[in-house]
């Protein structure tokens, strides 16, 4: 139990991730209604920024906002890199999130168009729908 | 001081465990809603009211807009907290949700 | 000290499972809704203990601070779904 | 400046005063916001001071009606009343929530609870009374305010009879003199 | 003046605010800024082109900072070449799809306009960065205009089929981003010549394998590959014509591009060739999309769907050549990512001048088009010759590079399919070309007198005279490949 | 379809466990990826860009381009929902109040539209009295909300948070407004015209300074160039130029927030929502 | 040092990811993704990621939620799975 405690901890943060990330893909493969897809879309998202966030951590260290920048020491202090999160990771993952609100926006307003149009949501009756519309245009 | 944290901190952790125990325990969606929407907020009141005590621990002009920021906190929640609540019980009553009583229990 | 804290903060998150049990099981949409709303006051809490332990307090008080309005928003926007379109679904969990 | 169209609609006779009213709604409002950027803050550099008051002045400038649509004689007084109004209300809530939480826990709480709803009317008018009112009422535990309309009409949600019978009530009374109203 | 590599992609970023501003001010604006920043755009991708040819690779630092730690563009000939490419497409389409969008889109042709720059901005700067990050930035930025403007077509269908394009481009974005995250947490860096110099020290680790294919994995998606090109052929199909006719050319060149960049600049050909044993798989992989792109074009009854195929087939041809991993495979790849872009461009102009007129385009709808839209069906018997692979036509050149490299690899069933897949789209075209030639109209009489009321006429002059221009340049190309092949794309892969 | 998930997702998964196998510990402070970049950047950006958030400092300078892009794709997301939903007909079936009397006009299928002004409102279709209680709590908290994003935006540099951040919490303000009120309150009170213009002039402003630095003889975004430019201590001009991408951040966000919000709860008529 | 408070939050993540999935009323999906988000909020502080903390907290809690309810108040809230 003593050995298997350190080995659980030091993985378990990228095992976790990857079932996450297999919940949101399932979703968004074998789910039928549109909506689902999409938050299992956000989802999948969410687990990768949660793979890069865990690569960016570092034990016994702070956040990643130099301390007493305008307090005590302000040019003299050393700063040490060991002390502070690894910012870059962080960085990603903003641009990351935004771009996936940006996705599900765009992706929302493509759903209420379906809906306009075909008054649903599910996949198998979209497509009982297209088929009556008829082939080509 | 430390002692006073403590118990603030324990107080809100008590307020926050009878509002847990409420939410699971009572019978309807509109009693449950006592307990989860003023439990939790005196919870919250009680907590940051620790927490900023203990901000103070190093007493500096810094510190005291610290812990008044964090009073902001339990002023917005004391605001918002009731107004969310009953705009849920709003909800519940125009989507018809019947309340739960004694005398249905019984008879 | 931060003992103490990290305990609370365990603590909280041990309460939270009740509530979570609400959102996640709740027999209607409004009872989740309950339990979301109880999930974000413990969050705002917790976001301020975890400051504590990072001894880094005067960054986590913002995010605490966006929290307890934007949940309000959520909240007000999901009740306020009933406002205008009458009726509610029954439903099963995971079946 | 923005003047909505209820504001017309109230004092249509003197635009002067509209406009009075409304650079004061709009000075108030700028330096309530302003010592809130203070106190979020909490750094006295003076590019900081000059984007806050930018910030305040900008909020101030589009928003003040939101805040103190019509300025009315006596503001300060009810704000020094409702200062007062706050520990009793502190008071009142820890004291009912120690109720709540002894229901929570008794073994046999459905025999204790008996929720129902009751109505009934007031003689406050204003919106910030009446919201007043209604929160408290929410605030304290075993009662939740289900709608309160601007007749003053309230149906609240009580979870036992005991919290049903303290309402209206002493609260009331607060609430009416907070906002120096009748009952 | 040395901007001219960043003003590239910020001449048509600017402009696109620019023109988003003039939408709500006054509309008829929008166009000619739009045609202004392009035009900025290609020139500065000559001039670069030019410096890049003279003088070798160019590094261009954004906001000053030096590589590892900031972003740079590296532009070597393959991104010089495909940079004057973009945007030079990009130009003409906008040049020719102003009576277009006027007809599709009339109410909000200004917003369009802005979304297309956005386009344009997103490709040209997946070409031109040298950061893996920034690469996924771009491409969801790409993919997201190409979402909205693809939901913009038809009114029954094309949302859905966007919708579908989401779900899937989602899921191949996030694939890249994950590579690039096993990727980082290998190396610590995002600069493609740092993270290439790492790699050569670490080349046997397994996350390096899962970065490698959880990076092509998300390419192929994007670009259509066989097995994952189910949302390409609606997606093409239904959008609006003025958009079909740049993205059909461009997106899938550019993720081609990108997917030729990480071969060589990131992870190197010994790492491919030497130490993984892929490429046997993904050849064949080729050779399935080829075969089944061609026969499943000859199956479909709508001339755009049909091109759609077309374009399945042709992603094979690339990534196979890529794969072949010989130098005679990779020039033909290149070769035919230029080639191809100007081909398929060639096809959707002319598709676009008909559907211009004709609304319509089943087949049976194209009947006695020769007589009616002389100059159209001109341009658009030189791309099929050019598809087809007609000698004086450039799409000769390059399959005549990728088959020689299939044989020097020894996949000769690579090589058979690109026969085989050049004989049934000759059949196809000819199919067409029956169909728009021999048949008169008269058996519309019977039809209803609406159809015969229908005055068929010659495209507006400004789409002509660029699909003239294109297919025109298919036969310069063709008679420029031995030129192109030896200043820009041998001296590349040396 | 069901089957086919869990074979494409087993498999992915698989893959996935499988690249985990040569991962450095979760936190381990001598990984490779906290030691390469990560050191240059924790030690040598405060000192080079006078900004204290080193998240701010990578984002806005080192990696501007990325954000710029990122701002970009918010753009675009805002332009594709008014593209993609925004609906300029007119509704034949229309909801008046003549509002001395309260009484509701329901007027089907005409041409000839009433004045709405100081007599008639218009109502929603299925309208609801907007409630007291939340209708003044908002009141009062939505200037502050407003006032937290300003100093969000403001206090990038130095605590977490920035233009994103800002932009969206004054955006949901904004959305807070149209909740508690109604739709029609936010549409009449800020023009669709200001939001649109607002959205492509906060990535201007962007794209501009970075645009700018190109003439005064930097690379593109190169911020330290601007000193000539702006009045102050040059030492921290990097930190005055995130300060201004920011704020255009701020703004671009704030308005394609609300334009997504209205647009999709309206199905682009602008008329009434949640 | 942190590492029970991940570990917990990290299982209350994926029970709200299963059930914002899999339940049967697309509301009460928009709830519980809001949930979701909260987690994902309390995780990133946990991990010392303010700044996405920041931006999941207000985009997560406040405007994703929002969009989601608006679209479903737009479309239906009925589905099959």
């Amino acid at each position: 139990m003593t050995d298997l405690l350190p080995l659980i901890v030091a993985k378990y943060n990228y095992w976790l991730y990857v079932i996450l990330m297999m919940i949101g893909l399932y979703a968004m493969i074998a789910k039928n209604n549109l909506i689902k897809k999409l938050v299992g879309m956000n989802i999948f998202q969410t687990a990768i920024i949660l793979f890069y966030v865990s690569i960016g951590y570092k034990t016994d260290a702070t956040i990643p906002i130099i301390q007493n920048a305008h307090g005590g020491g302000s040019h003299g202090a050393v700063i040490h890199a060991a002390d502070y999160i690894n910012p870059l990771p962080h960085v990603l993952m903003l641009t990351a999130i935004v771009v996936s609100v940006a996705t599900f926006g765009v992706a929302m307003a493509l759903a209420v168009r379906i809906y306009q149009r075909y008054q649903t949501l599910e996949e198998d009756e979209l497509r009982m729908r297209l088929i009556d519309i008829g082939p080509e245009e | 001081m430390d002692i006073l944290v403590i118990f603030c901190l324990t107080i809100g952790l008590l307020f926050f465990l009878g509002g847990a125990v409420g939410i699971i325990r009572m019978p309807d969606f509109y009693s449950r809603l006592h307990p989860a929407g003023k439990l939790d907020t005196l919870g919250i009141f009680a907590m940051v009211m620790g927490l900023a005590i203990y901000n103070l621990h190093h007493f500096s002009f810094e510190a005291l807009l610290l812990s008044a920021k964090m009073f902001l906190i339990v002023f917005f929640v004391f605001l918002s907290s009731p107004t969310a609540t009953h705009s849920i019980v709003d909800a519940g009553m125009r989507a018809g949700l019947r309340h739960w009583t004694k005398k249905k229990r019984k008879g | 000290m931060s003992t103490f804290f990290l305990s609370v903060a365990l603590g909280l998150l041990f309460l939270m499972l009740f509530s979570m049990y609400r959102a996640l099981f709740g027999p209607t949409i409004l009872d989740r809704l309950i339990g979301v709303n109880a999930i974000g006051s413990k969050t705002v809490i917790l976001l301020l203990l975890i400051g504590f332990l990072y001894e880094r307090i005067d960054m986590f008080v913002d995010i605490a601070l966006a929290y307890a309005f934007l949940n309000f928003v959520a909240v007000l926007a999901a009740s306020r779904y009933f406002h205008k379109r009458k009726g509610l679904y029954e439903e099963s969990f995971m079946d | 400046m923005i003047v909505s169209v209820d504001d017309v609609a109230k004092n249509d006779d003197k635009p002067i005063s509209i406009f009075l009213k409304s650079f004061f709604s709009f000075l108030i409002t700028f330096v309530l916001m302003f010592s809130a950027w203070i106190v979020l803050s909490g750094k006295f550099d003076p590019l900081l001071l000059w984007l806050g008051g930018i910030s305040s002045f900008f909020v101030a400038y589009y928003f003040y009606d939101l805040l103190f649509p019509i300025i009315e004689k006596g503001y300060g007084g009810v704000f020094l009343r409702f200062t007062g109004y706050l520990p009793w209300l502190i008071w009142e809530i820890v004291k009912a929530n120690f109720h709540l939480l002894y229901l929570a826990f008794h073994p046999r709480m459905k025999d204790l609870i008996d929720p129902h709803i009751i109505t009934f009317k007031t003689h406050l008018k204003s919106d910030i009374a009446i919201t007043t009112l209604a929160n408290s009422i929410t605030l304290t535990p075993g009662t939740i305010t289900v709608t309160a309309d601007s007749d003053g009409v309230f149906r609240v949600h009580a979870i036992d009879r005991e919290s049903a019978e303290a309402l209206p009530g002493i609260m009331l009374k607060k609430v009416a003199k907070v906002f120096g109203e009748e009952i | 003046m040395d901007n001219y590599p960043a003003l590239i992609v910020i001449a048509p970023l600017l402009t696109a605010f620019l023109a988003g501003i003039a939408v709500w001010i006054r509309e008829r604006l929008a166009y000619p800024i739009a045609l202004t920043g392009l035009a900025v755009s290609i020139f500065s991708a000559g001039k670069v082109l030019m410096q890049v040819i003279t003088s070798g690779t160019i590094q261009y630092r954004l906001a000053g900072w030096a590589p590892p730690m900031g972003i740079e563009y590296r532009i070597d000939l393959l991104n010089a070449m495909v940079l004057l490419l973009v945007s030079s497409i990009a130009f003409l389409n906008l040049v020719a799809s102003y009576k277009s969008v006027d007809q599709e889109i009339n109410d909000r042709a200004g917003s369009f306009y802005t979304m297309y720059l956005l386009f344009v901005t997103g490709l040209l700067g997946v070409t031109v960065t040298g950061d893996l990050f920034n690469l996924y930035v771009l491409i969801e930025l790409t993919s997201l205009t190409s979402y909205a403007m693809i939901a913009l077509g038809d009114r029954d269908r094309a949302p859905l089929a966007s919708l579908n394009y989401v779900f899937i481009g989602v899921i191949g974005a996030s694939f890249y981003l994950l590579g690039v995250g096993y990727l980082y947490m290998q190396t610590g860096s995002l600069n493609m010549a740092d993270v290439a110099n790492i790699l050569s020290g670490i080349q046997g680790s397994s996350t390096v394998l899962t970065a490698f294919i959880l990076m092509m994995i998300g390419i192929w998606i994007k670009m259509a590959f066989f097995p994952m090109h189910v949302w390409l052929p609606n997606a093409y199909t239904y959008s609006p014509i003025g958009f079909a006719r740049v993205v059909a050319p461009l997106m899938t060149k550019v993720m081609i591009y990108v997917m030729i960049r990480l071969m060589i600049t990131v992870f190197g050909f010994d790492y491919i060739f030497k130490t993984l044993n892929l490429s046997d798989a993904v050849v064949w992989l080729g050779t399935i999309a080829i075969l089944s792109g061609a026969v499943m074009a000859l199956s479909q009854k709508n001339l755009k769907k049909m091109l759609t195929y077309i374009i399945v087939c042709e992603i094979g041809y690339m990534v196979g050549g890529a794969w072949l991993g010989n130098q005679l495979g990779m020039t033909g790849a290149i070769l035919h990512i230029l080639n191809d872009a100007l081909m398929t461009f060639a096809l959707f102009l002319a598709v676009g001048n008909m559907a211009y007129r004709l609304k319509k385009l089943d087949l049976t709808d194209l009947q006695g088009l020769f007589g009616k839209m002389p100059w159209t069906m001109a341009g658009f018997v030189l791309a099929a010759f050019s598809i087809i692979g007609v000698p004086p036509t450039c799409g000769f050149f390059s399959k005549w590079y990728l088959i020689l490299g299939a044989f020097e690899a020894g996949a000769y069933h690579f090589a058979g399919a690109l026969i085989i897949s050049s004989l049934l789209s000759a059949v196809l075209f000819f199919k067409v070309f029956e169909i728009c030639f021999f048949e008169p109209m008269s058996k519309d009489h019977g039809h209803g007198e609406s159809h015969s009321q229908v005055v068929i006429e010659e495209a507006p002059i400004s789409m002509l005279f660029v699909s003239g221009l294109v297919s025109l340049s298919l036969i310069v190309a063709g008679l420029y490949s031995g030129t192109i092949v030896n200043t820009i794309i041998l001296p590349f892969l040396k | 379809m069901k089957f086919l998930g869990v074979v494409i997702v087993c498999l992915t998964g698989a893959l996935l466990l499988y690249g985990t196998g040569e991962f450095p510990d979760w936190g381990d402070p001598n990984s490779p990826a906290s030691l390469h970049l990560s050191n240059d950047y924790i030690e040598k950006a405060f000192e080079e860009t006078q900004v204290p958030n080193l998240v701010t400092a990578v984002l806005a300078d080192y990696r501007g381009f990325d954000t710029m892009f990122e701002t970009s794709v918010i753009f675009c997301a805002g332009l594709a929902c008014f593209l993609l939903l925004r609906d300029f007909s007119q509704k034949k079936e229309r909801f008046y109040r003549h509002i001395p009397t309260g009484v509701i006009l329901h007027v089907k299928n005409s041409k000839k539209i009433l004045k709405v002004g100081k007599e008639f409102e218009h109502m929603d279709k299925d309208w609801v009295p907007s409630d007291l209680i939340i209708k003044t709590v908002c009141r009062i908290i939505i200037p502050f909300i407003q006032l937290y994003a300003l100093y969000v935006v403001a206090h990038g540099d130095f605590s977490p948070g920035g233009g994103f951040q800002g932009g969206v919490i004054f955006g949901s303000s904004l959305i807070l407004l149209a909740i508690s009120y109604d739709l029609k309150t936010l549409v009449n009170r800020i023009k669709e015209k200001v939001f649109g213009i607002y959205a492509a002039i906060g990535v201007l402003i962007y794209v501009g300074i970075g645009a700018i630095c190109m003439p005064m003889g930097g690379n593109f975004l190169d911020y330290s160039k601007l000193a000539p430019l702006v009045p102050g201590d040059p030492h921290h001009i990097r930190a005055l130029g995130m300060l201004g991408i920011e704020i255009g951040v701020g703004i671009a966000v704030t308005a394609v927030m609300a334009i997504i919000y209205i647009n999709i709860v309206s199905e682009g008529r602008h008329d009434e929502g949640l | 040092m942190h590492w029970p408070i991940d570990l917990i939050v990290l299982t209350f993540v994926i029970f709200c990811a299963i059930a914002a999935i899999s339940v049967k009323d697309l509301l009460g999906t928009a709830i519980l993704f809001g949930a979701y988000s909260f987690m994902m909020c309390l995780l990133w502080t946990v991990m010392g990621a303010v700044d996405v903390a920041f931006t999941e907290a207000s985009v997560g809690a406040g405007v994703s939620t929002v969009f989601f309810v608006a679209a479903i108040f737009r479309t239906s809230r009925r589905t099959k799975d």
